[in-house]
Order: C-alpha cells, then structure tokens, then sequence
C-alpha cells in the first residue's frame, strides 16, 4: 500500500540509456524542436550553475535548482501553447523560461526584487508562489477564468511537487477542477523529498496519480526524467483540457517521477536525513543524457552543435545575470503598489520614511 | 470628505431592509458588469442561506452565479485565480467563523498580488461575510474579527449599518481594483428598512459618516453596534450629555480626517466593537486619535467591546455584546472623568 | 466518473424490507442486543420530533435532525469498545448518546450552553465541533495519542458529512492517518447534501469510499440505511484499528450511503433547491422499518414491546428535557474557562460586568 | 512581579545563542515530561530547518520528534487532538508566513476547546514559529504577526529576546495548561551567546522585563527589535536622553502593571515592532497606557513599526524594519514634543 521504492511509470518513451523503448513512438515533431529542447534543457543546467554560483558569491539569495527535474519541466513547457497559462512554484524555472518567461526575472526574483514578477504582458505565468500549494486554488481559478471567457480555450497548468500533495489546498483545488470540469493539467514533479521528507512520510499511497481517483478524473504517472514522455503525456492532458465538447473530464494530474538529486536549496544539506548513494540510481536516469544519445543516435547532434548550444545558452544567461544586475530598485517601491490608490495612511508612512531618507540616507536603515 | 451620492428623496427608491440592499447591490453590479461573478456554498438555488443571493442565478445562470463545493480555502483561492485573470468575484463565505479556513489565501495572496508583482498582476476581489452576534446562532457563527483583516496589508475592510451604505459600499467594493473584505452586520439583515434609491451610486470606501453631531464627547462605532449606540445617545441626550456619533464604515483605510476632527470637538472619545478588547480595532482607533490630538484630550479614549473570551454559545451572547446600557454607562463614565 | 445516482453500497445485509439477503448473515449478536439498536434508533427518533418541537417553541436553537440517519449512527456506534472515542460533528447524536452521553447534553448545547459539552469523565466524546471537517484532524491526533499511550489500544470514531469531504482539513487528516498508521475509522455519513449542494456538486468522484486510495486504506461503501451491515462494517474497521501487529494499514474510511430525507435543519427549506420527490425511493429504505421487521421475522419484536419501548423512551427523553431546561448558567460564566488561571484584564473585564450588572441587572443586556 | 528564576551567575551554565537555549528548553522539558511531544516538518533528522530541534529525535525517539507530512493544519489539528487526549504536543511551523494555513486550526479550536467544554477538555500545546524580517528569506519568511495570535481569547502570545528567557519562556509554555504561541525572533538566533543555566527554570508569562531604566521616556518593544531600541537608547544617553526600555516579552497577557508603570515615570511612550502599523500591537499598548495613565500624558504615544505594506523582497527589507536609527529618530520626536 505504500510508495514503492525504486522506479515504476506508466508512460516513459526512452529507456534509461536514451534509446526508443521497444513499442514506443517518439513524439511527432521537427527535428529542430528535438535538439531546441535539449538546448532548452542544457539551458536549465547551466543556468543552475550559474545562479548557485551568484548565490555562493552573496549576488543572491537562497535557490533550488532543477538538478534532474529538467526533462520534465522543459517537455512539458514544450507542450503547451503560448496562450496557455503556467502557474508556477520554485523549482519549476525551466518550465516558465520555456515558455517565455526571461531568466533575467528569476534571478531578480531571487535577487530579492519584485520586479521578477512584473512578467511581460505577453507571457502567460503567474507570479511565483512561494507557500506550498496555495497556488493549485489559483490555478483551478485561472482554469475556470478560461472556461467562462468567450473564445478562451486556453489550458492553465500548475506545476507543484510531492510535497504539496499532502496540503488542503492540493485537495480542495482538484476537487473542484473535477466539480467545475476546468482546462487544468495538475503537474506534480514529484521528487520524492519534501526537504528532508521522504515520500513515504509524505503519504501512505503507493503513487500520487491515485490520488486523482478521488477527483473525479485520471491521474497518470511519467518517467519525470524522460523528456519525451513528460511531452507525450502533457499534450494529450492538454487535449483533453481543451476539448469542452468530450464526455471525459478535462482536468488532469500528471504525476513526473523524478528524484531530487541535489540538496533541497542553498541552505540545504541532505547529507542530515539521506545517503549520498541513494541518488545514484537516479542519477543514471539523468534527462538530459537520456535526450543527448536520442539526438545523437538520429543524427541530430554532434559534438560541435553542443559546444555551440553551451556557448549560446552562456550568452543568454550572461545577458539575465547583467539585465537582473543593472536593475536598482528604488526604496521608495515598498510603499508602491499595495493598492491601486495609496490610501493617506500609506501616504504618510511613505512621507515619513522620505524624509528620514533624505536625512540621514540609506546607513540609517542597513544593518551590516 | 463629501461623498457625491444621489439623494434617496429625490430619486426612485425602494424601501429595503439591509440584506435586500445587497442583493440589490450585487443585482446592479452584475447587470452593470459581465466579469461580476458570485461563487460560494448555498449562494444560488438555495439563493444563499440569508437570501442575499436571492434569485440571481436564474437572472443571471450557474456560470455567474456558482454553488461551490464545501471548501473556504478554494472558494477564495479560485477568485484569486479569476481575479488575477480579469473578473470580478464576489465570493462568500457564510459566517464570520468559517473565514479561517481561508484566511491564508486572504492574506497570503489576494492581499499581495499586486506588490508581489509591482502591478503586473491585481486581484479585484469583494468578500462577502456575514458577522456578528445577537442571533442565538451555533458557535463560530458570531464573531466579529475585523481587526484581522484590518492589520493584512493590501485588503480593504467595509461594514455597513445601513440598506443606503450596504448598497452602495457594495459598488464600491465590487468596482475597486483591489481586494475588499465587505462584512455585514447580520444582527440589522432585515431590522429595519429604508430608501434604498434604485439607480447605481457608490458610498466611497474611506469615509466615516457623521450620524449624530454633538459637543460632549465623540462616540466611533459600526455595524450592528450602530444601533445600541444610537440609542445609549439619546438617552443621554435626556441628561444633557451630547453625543458626537461617527459611524466609522470603512475600517480600512480610516477616515483619519473625519475621526480626529470628531474627537477634536470634544475631547473626550469612546469607540464600540463586538469584538474582543485586546487587539482590537478600537485600540487603532484610540491610537491613531491620541497620535492626531493629544493636546485636546481631556480623558482617557474608552473601549466599550466584547470581552477577552471566546464568543459565549447563544444563551449568553447578550453579555457579552455591548449593550445601550453598557455603552451608556461607559460614555457617561468618558464624560464624567 | 460522476456520482451515479441512486442506491449502490458494496456492503448490505438487510434487504430494503428488512429481510436479511440472500448469503448474508447478520452480526453474531445476542438477540436483546438487536432490540436495543431498534430501541436506541427509534430513541433517536423520538428525540428528534422533541428537539423540533422545543426549537419551535422558541426553548432551543436551530437543531438538525438524524431522520433516515438512525441506522448509520446506532449501526456503528454499538461497535466501540467503551474506551473507544468518538469525534463527533453535529448530526451524529445517535451514536454519542449510544456512546453513554445522556441527551441532556445534546439540549443543552442546542440551548446554547457550554454545559453541554461536559461530558462525564467515564465517556470518550469529543465536544461538538461546527466547523465543516476540522474535527478530522483532531481525530486523527487522538488515534495517535491511543497508539503512543503504553497499553492503550482505544480506537477512534470521527463523523462528518458528505460536504466534509471537500474540506482541506478532511485530506490532511487521513493523510496523516495513513501516514501514521493511527487507529481510526473515518465514518462519513454520505446523505448526498450538504445543505443545497447535492453530492454530484460536491465532487466529481464517483463514489466517496474511493477517495481512501489518496491515503493508502482501504475505502469502504456500506447502506447506510442498513443498521446491520453498518455494524458490522464499522466492527471490522475497529478491528483492523486495534490491530498494531497486522500489515494491513489500520485506518478505514467508510462511506454510509444514505440520504437527507429532511431538512438541513431548523432554519432550511429544501423546496427551495429540491423536488420533495427525490427523497421517496429513500423513504422506503428506512432503517428503523427494515429493523422492525427483521426482529419481528425473528419474533423478537410485538407491538407491546414496541409501546414499551416508546414509552420508555419517552420518559428518557422528558427527563434529559428536564435536566436540560433546569440548567441555569450564571452569566459570568462567560470570563471562566477561558484559561487555567485568568489573566488581569480578563478579570478587570468580570469586574466591570459585575458591576454592571449589580447595578442594572439582566435589563441592561438582554434585547428583547 | 518578581520572577523566581536562578541567576546565572550563581549555579552551572553554558553559553548559548538563541537557537541553542530553544534546543535546550525542549530537551529539558521533554526529559522532565514523558508527554512532551514534537512535530512538524523536518524536525526529525534534519534537525528542524533552523537546527532548533538538532539531535532530539536521537535521544527520544521518532515517537516523541516527528517528521509529518507538508500540511500545517493538519499539524496543529493533530496536536490538538493529542493535547486533549493528555499529551503536551510542541509542534514547529516553519516560518510564520505558513501559520495561516493553520490559522483555523488554532483560531477556532486551539484557542477554545478549554472553553467550550467549561474546562472539561483543555489544549496544552506549545506552537513554536520563527518570525520577523532581515534574514535575506524569500516571501511569507519575515512577518511578525503577533497581533492576530493576540486577538484570539483562548491563545497565549510570548516571544523571548534573549537565549535566557529563550528557555526560561519555553519551560513556561510548555508546561501551561493552555495553549502557548511562541514566537522565535529568527534573525538574532545566532547573533549572540549568553549564559545560560543548566537546571530547568522558568521564565513566567505575563511578565515584561524592563532593560534599562531611564527617566525621559519609556520605549517598549520585544524580539528582535529590542536590539536596535537599545542601540538607539545607549546613542540618545550621548545626548543626555535617558530611555527607560521595557521587553515586553509577552504579547498575551500583557504585563499592565509594569508597562503602565513605565509609561508614568516619564509620561513619554514610544512602543517599537516589525508588524505593520495598523492594527498592530503597539495600538494595543497606546490604548492601554492611555486608559490608566492619561494625566500623565505628555505627548503623543508613538508607534515606530513595519509599514501598512506587505514585507518587501529581501532587497529592500531593510528599509522597512525599524532601525536603530528610526528608532532614535522617533523617540526623539517623542521627547521633543
Ligand atoms: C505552506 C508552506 N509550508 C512550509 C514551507 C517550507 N518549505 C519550503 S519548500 C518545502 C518542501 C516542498 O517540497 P515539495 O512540495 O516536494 O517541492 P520540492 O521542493 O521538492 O520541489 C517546505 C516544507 C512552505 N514554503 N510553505
Ligand atoms: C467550515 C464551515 N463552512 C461552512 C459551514 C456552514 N455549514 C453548516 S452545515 C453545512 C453543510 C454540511 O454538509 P455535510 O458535511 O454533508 O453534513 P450534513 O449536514 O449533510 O450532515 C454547511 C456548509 C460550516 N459549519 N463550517
Ligand atoms: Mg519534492
Ligand atoms: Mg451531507
């Protein structure tokens, strides 16, 4: 009855080497949209050294990488239409720059700045939420916001991890998807750590997927590190997301089976509650290798293209770091945008606080 | 402040008690506007369990007005989601006591959304609760926790005592870009009736209304409380003591301005909740006041609230409340020292 | 996918008549023991058409009656060992009355006294909790308080209605059961209402049973209008409970299928939001009748007994009616058993009410 | 009121920071009672996020220290139901931004299970959260709500400021018979170490402490930002201003007497803390002060605190909580009024 150890999905395409399981069909798509997402994926990596890099120099604040997470969040970006609407947490970067968000808005984000999430009009992602998940409800929401909408046959998809599963509002936003039949793909990467929380203390379920049963719709558990899959099984809850006409119900919960390989954040030690050697397993059924020797065997990636994919994924994380750098916040912002109109309360803390700036400047307020 | 509202004698108007108002009020504001949505548990064949939803889901049908599941943190985390998408929900949630569940998609997000994402992204959101005691109702049914929503950055806080203020607060509410938590006075739902004028008016969120003028001493309440205290004035009135009444309306933000001048005049103030003292927003008040007018205050800001206990099952809620009686007492004790 | 509508139930002993099922056998139970769950039922009855009958005369508060309910609530609750607890809601007086709570404590809380909930030291009820599903967790910790107490092998009863189970507090609880391994029965009295919100509003799961899976137990549908098979669903689920060597995961759900053939309570009115119609084919599955008969099959049952009974029953609740309306409370009471030790403020607030209300006694409070 | 605690001079001691003296009380109080339990997320082998829990599951066991699934209403409901059932549960909620989903939990049923059963039933529970800004954490890590707790008949309020009264306040709340929120001023967990005892003493509730004595004004604060209110008393005594600082200590009940008392000295008040201003509990001690010592007023009681905004990022964080230099500024204006 409980989690099962080791590794069991329904849906997986490539085997852990990154060949074409036998029966399996690789998604019908251009040659070139195969190597962007591995550029998309290598992209995500890089990235993640770069941001703990930031972090370790005190450019930064706390981080959670996406260390083997990213085949799930960049296949199932690769899914979506730009239309679509990604509600997002913290690990799930890949997933939102795929689907237009600029890196420079993480790193300010992380850099401690709201600005992060003044997402570009054209891009179709919610803020990050940082408290666990409180954003399913808000997705549900953005879902219905699709259905009642004229015209909008728009899917909303949320990403969360295992961890969120265990949350009343995990629960009471899928039920309601189910009720309200909503354009909802649920995407749980799980995992399997909550920090230091194994699955197995997460929840006594054998998989997450079940626990869709008591929604109403299907719950179906991908290989999480098989970029392919996680595309397949994304498109299809997509389609059904969309089809307002079927008699099947639209909403759907996408268990990704991963492994959180690296620490939970910067601030994390796993070597407190886990084996180093438990992630080895895992580790062999790394995403990003598993798409390398797919490419590689079609013919579609040599060792050049991939120095040139590293270089070109350097320049464009160089240009976010300097964009997120060159950004300098104005103190006064505190006292912007909490309502739409300052009410004269706000007003006068803000008069206050000017004048003290002006006074005495800005060593009157940082500590050491 | 003048607020530029249509005189009910003068225009068409209809006499309605205070949960007729909003009904009305909610009526006005979805025919005015497409993206108005109710949502909650109850709100529509059974048209809410204080009928003031009545009849609009079959004006209006099942995708404008939705019966919910049993689920306070999603009725509110699913306006969010329609919020920050462009409508305009007006969720509620059905007694004062059942906000908690809630309280942290209130606070944690539809108050923030705007900061969080320096406007980007704005959650135009009204609440609708039901609070108060006075009507032998079960436990969690009675309380009045204004204060909470008060202290949250980013939410506005509304109560109103009267059908004209429900109305028209209600527009407000409804039309503003941010979220605002409109609480009702239960006790008042259908105490009494007055003209309610049938076109659309808004009563601004931010402005307390001058029921009483008076030289003694300055009395702030709201809600249900409106009434004891009315009528612990006139009593007074009998013995020469003239009350200075301000129904203090929006408790978020205050009308600073209209609540120092009041006190101003006399110098002497008293402020009437149902909630509990400590905490409460009779100590903004008094705070706020003492910061403004110090130099004017001739006794201490008295508190006439509920009590530091939990709200007492139905048999001993009319203890607990502030009574004219109390209230009376209080004032004249303000007035006296 | 949807609750389907009409009466399905894995579990069933008795027949819609009453008549035991063919290759069903009825709880191994002496025979006075069926007489007094026919008793308590009709007991349970009769104290309905009382409270009503006191509500309306304006001596009580709103109430919510037990009709068609009887069966689900005396069924289970003759199951519990003495020490088992029951975490009780609002609509389940029939099964902590069964428990050793006299029914003066059910009308004294109805008339608006803490009174109520004193329970006696030797009964194991929890306080009447109001709101929707947040008892789950409590029960939850209470069968983790039996299974951490050396020697202590109670289990844990919680009611709660169909609308609960949409409540996040519903889902943290069980999981933490599951996870756990506690010893509870989550009893959920599906009667496919929750106020106006029919069933098929309330999830798009198509039994409430199955959403066990979540959680790792197992989920179980009985006729809730089948006092037998209740019975002996909740014996065995108690059973599983105690049973700390087992492999079996020890927490159960179980979904009694019935229906609200009444009102919400007092102050609703269904014809507002449902054809009276819809509750006949319930009608007839009434689980007082289907007793009835199966003890006067068995000759265990006659009229005279049933006079008896009624009577007796009568006098049980005239004299919890007495108990009940003698209680006078002080109005101080109000400061008290708000902590152990009162703070000052709390007793300068007693002192002004005293005073108070010496002078001007109760006209100065009451309202008319 | 005199507090009959050892002084730490006189008996075997170890120096501390913050965090460790937390560590310490629940290891002194789990060995003096078998019924003191801890829970909540990464407590177990991960030591909880803050090491406050390091080495506890070790020593007693994961029956008495667990880890529990990501659900803090769960968390607290639990707890509530062991706490009835006799046992002395300590859970942990992470940071403070992730009480609210447990806000129900505590609000309506922590908080009143004495109560509602007159006394039958009663909740001993300990709920630990690390509050307050500065720590460079992401959203929902630095708020310090303390008022919401406080407004809750039924719920206890204390925070320590220093590693003594870090242990001495938890030996308290755990072994009160009702529930106790106690809130961990996270940015001075490490920030400095100080003696403290090895035996078990308490700290008791419902007592402030008064740091400094001084005759021109009386400052109160608690937590983290008696740090910053003592720096700007030792920079106003450069220029002859004479503070008298109080550590309030404990939120619910506040400790009148002593705070009133202060505030007569000197008939200058200025009450200093991270929550935003409004409805916060420097209201609460204004009104207070007020109501017993209005003759003594000299000028307006002063509020130095957080912002009517929500926290910011950690980029601008600094600005919004008081700083020394805000501190000194607004008890000068205090004193000069
Ligand atoms: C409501 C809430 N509680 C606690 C936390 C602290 N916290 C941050 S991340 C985390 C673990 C989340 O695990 P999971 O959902 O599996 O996501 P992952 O980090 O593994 O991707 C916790 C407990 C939080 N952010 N929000
Ligand atoms: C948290 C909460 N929200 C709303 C309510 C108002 N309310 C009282 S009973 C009820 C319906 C409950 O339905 P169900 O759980 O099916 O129990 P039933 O009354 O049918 O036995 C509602 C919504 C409440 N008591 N608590
Ligand atoms: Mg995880
Ligand atoms: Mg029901």
């Amino acid at each position: 009855m409980s989690f099962e150890p080791g590794f069991h999905a329904e849906e997986q395409i490539l085997d852990e080497d990154g060949r074409v399981l036998d029966g399996e069909t690789p998604p019908d798509l251009d040659d070139d949209v195969f190597v962007d997402m591995y550029k998309q994926m290598r992209l995500c990596r890089q990235f993640d050294k770069r941001a703990v890099s930031l972090q370790r120099q005190g450019r930064m604040g706390t981080y959670s990488t996406m260390l083997a997470h990213e085949g799930a969040l960049v296949g199932s970006a690769f899914a979506l239409r730009d239309d679509d609407w990604i509600v997002p947490y913290y690990r799930d970067h890949g997933a939102t720059v795929t689907h237009g968000l600029g890196f420079e808005h993480i790193l300010q984000y992380y850099m401690g700045h709201e600005e992060g999430s003044v997402v570009p009009e054209d891009t179709s992602v919610f803020p990050i939420c940082i408290t666990i998940g409180d954003q399913i409800p808000h997705a549900t929401g953005a879902g219905m916001a699709s259905k009642l909408r004229d015209g909008d046959d728009s899917a909303v998809v949320c990403y969360f991890g295992d961890g969120a599963t265990s949350e009343g509002d995990f629960h009471e936003g899928l039920n309601f998807a189910g009720v309200f039949d909503t354009p909802n793909v649920f995407f749980c990467l799980n995992n399997q750590w909550a920090i230091s929380t194994p699955i197995e203390k997460q929840t006594a379920a054998s998989t997450l997927a079940q626990k869709a049963s008591g929604y109403g719709f299907d719950g179906v558990r991908v290989d999480g590190m098989d970029p392919l899959a996680v595309y397949e099984v994304t498109r299809k809850a997509l389609e059904t997301a969309r089809d307002a006409e079927s008699e099947a119900p639209r909403p759907t919960l996408v268990e990704a089976l991963l492994y959180r390989i690296g620490a939970h954040n910067t601030s994390d030690d796993p070597s407190n509650y886990r084996q180093e050697s438990e992630t080895e397993p895992w580790r062999e059924r790394d995403p990003i290798s598993r798409m390398e020797t797919f490419l590689r065997e079609r013919g579609l990636l040599s060792d050049e293209r991939i120095a040139a994919i590293e270089e070109e994924n350097t320049e464009e994380i160089e240009s976010a770091v300097e964009i997120a750098e060159a950004y300098e916040p104005d103190p006064d912002d505190i006292f912007e945008h909490v309502f739409d109109e300052l009410p004269d309360r706000i007003e006068e803390q803000r008069a206050a606080f000017r004048e003290l700036h002006e006074q005495y400047g800005d060593e009157a307020f940082l500590r050491d | 402040m003048a607020t530029t509202t249509p005189d009910p004698a003068a225009v068409d108007s209809q006499t309605l008690t205070l949960v007729q108002a909003v009904r009305e009020g909610l009526y006005t504001e979805m025919k005015r506007d497409d993206d108005v949505l109710i949502l909650g548990e109850d709100v529509g064949d059974n048209d809410g369990v204080f009928r003031a939803t009545e009849g609009l889901v079959d004006e209006f049908g099942s995708d404008r007005v939705m019966d919910t599941p049993l689920a306070e943190s999603a009725i509110i985390g699913t306006s969010i989601g329609m919020a920050v998408r462009g409508f305009r929900p007006v969720p509620e949630l059905q007694f004062m006591g059942f906000v908690y569940p809630a309280f942290d998609q209130l606070v944690n997000h539809a108050a923030r959304f705007r900061t969080r994402s320096r406007g980007r992204f704005t959650c135009p959101l009204t609440v609708r609760v039901p609070y108060g005691g006075g009507i032998r109702a079960p436990e969690h049914h009675s309380e009045s926790t204004e204060a909470f929503f008060a202290h949250q950055p980013g939410l506005k806080v509304v109560v109103p005592s009267t059908p004209y203020d429900a109305k028209g607060l209600l527009a407000s509410a409804i039309e503003d870009p941010d979220p605002v938590v409109f609480l009702e006075p239960k006790l008042i739902y259908r105490s009494f009736k007055r003209e309610v004028p049938d076109e659309r008016y808004t009563v601004p969120i931010g402005e307390a209304n001058v029921l009483r003028e008076g030289s003694d001493v300055a009395v702030f309440t709201w809600g249900a409380m409106v009434r004891p205290t009315l009528e612990a004035a006139e009593t007074l009135a009998e013995d020469g003591i003239d009350c200075h009444v301000v129904d203090v309306r929006s408790i978020y933000p205050l009308d600073e301005e209209t609540i120092v001048d009041a006190f101003k005049r006399t110098g002497r103030g008293v402020v009437v909740h149902e909630a509990p003292q400590t905490g409460g927003m009779a100590a903004e008040l008094t705070s706020t006041i003492q910061e403004e007018a110090v130099l004017y205050q001739k006794a201490p800001i008295k508190r006439i609230t509920g009590y530091d206990t939990p709200f007492p099952l139905y048999a001993l809620e009319d203890y607990y409340l502030p009574s004219a009686a109390r209230i009376e007492h209080g004032i004249r004790e303000t007035v006296e020292f």
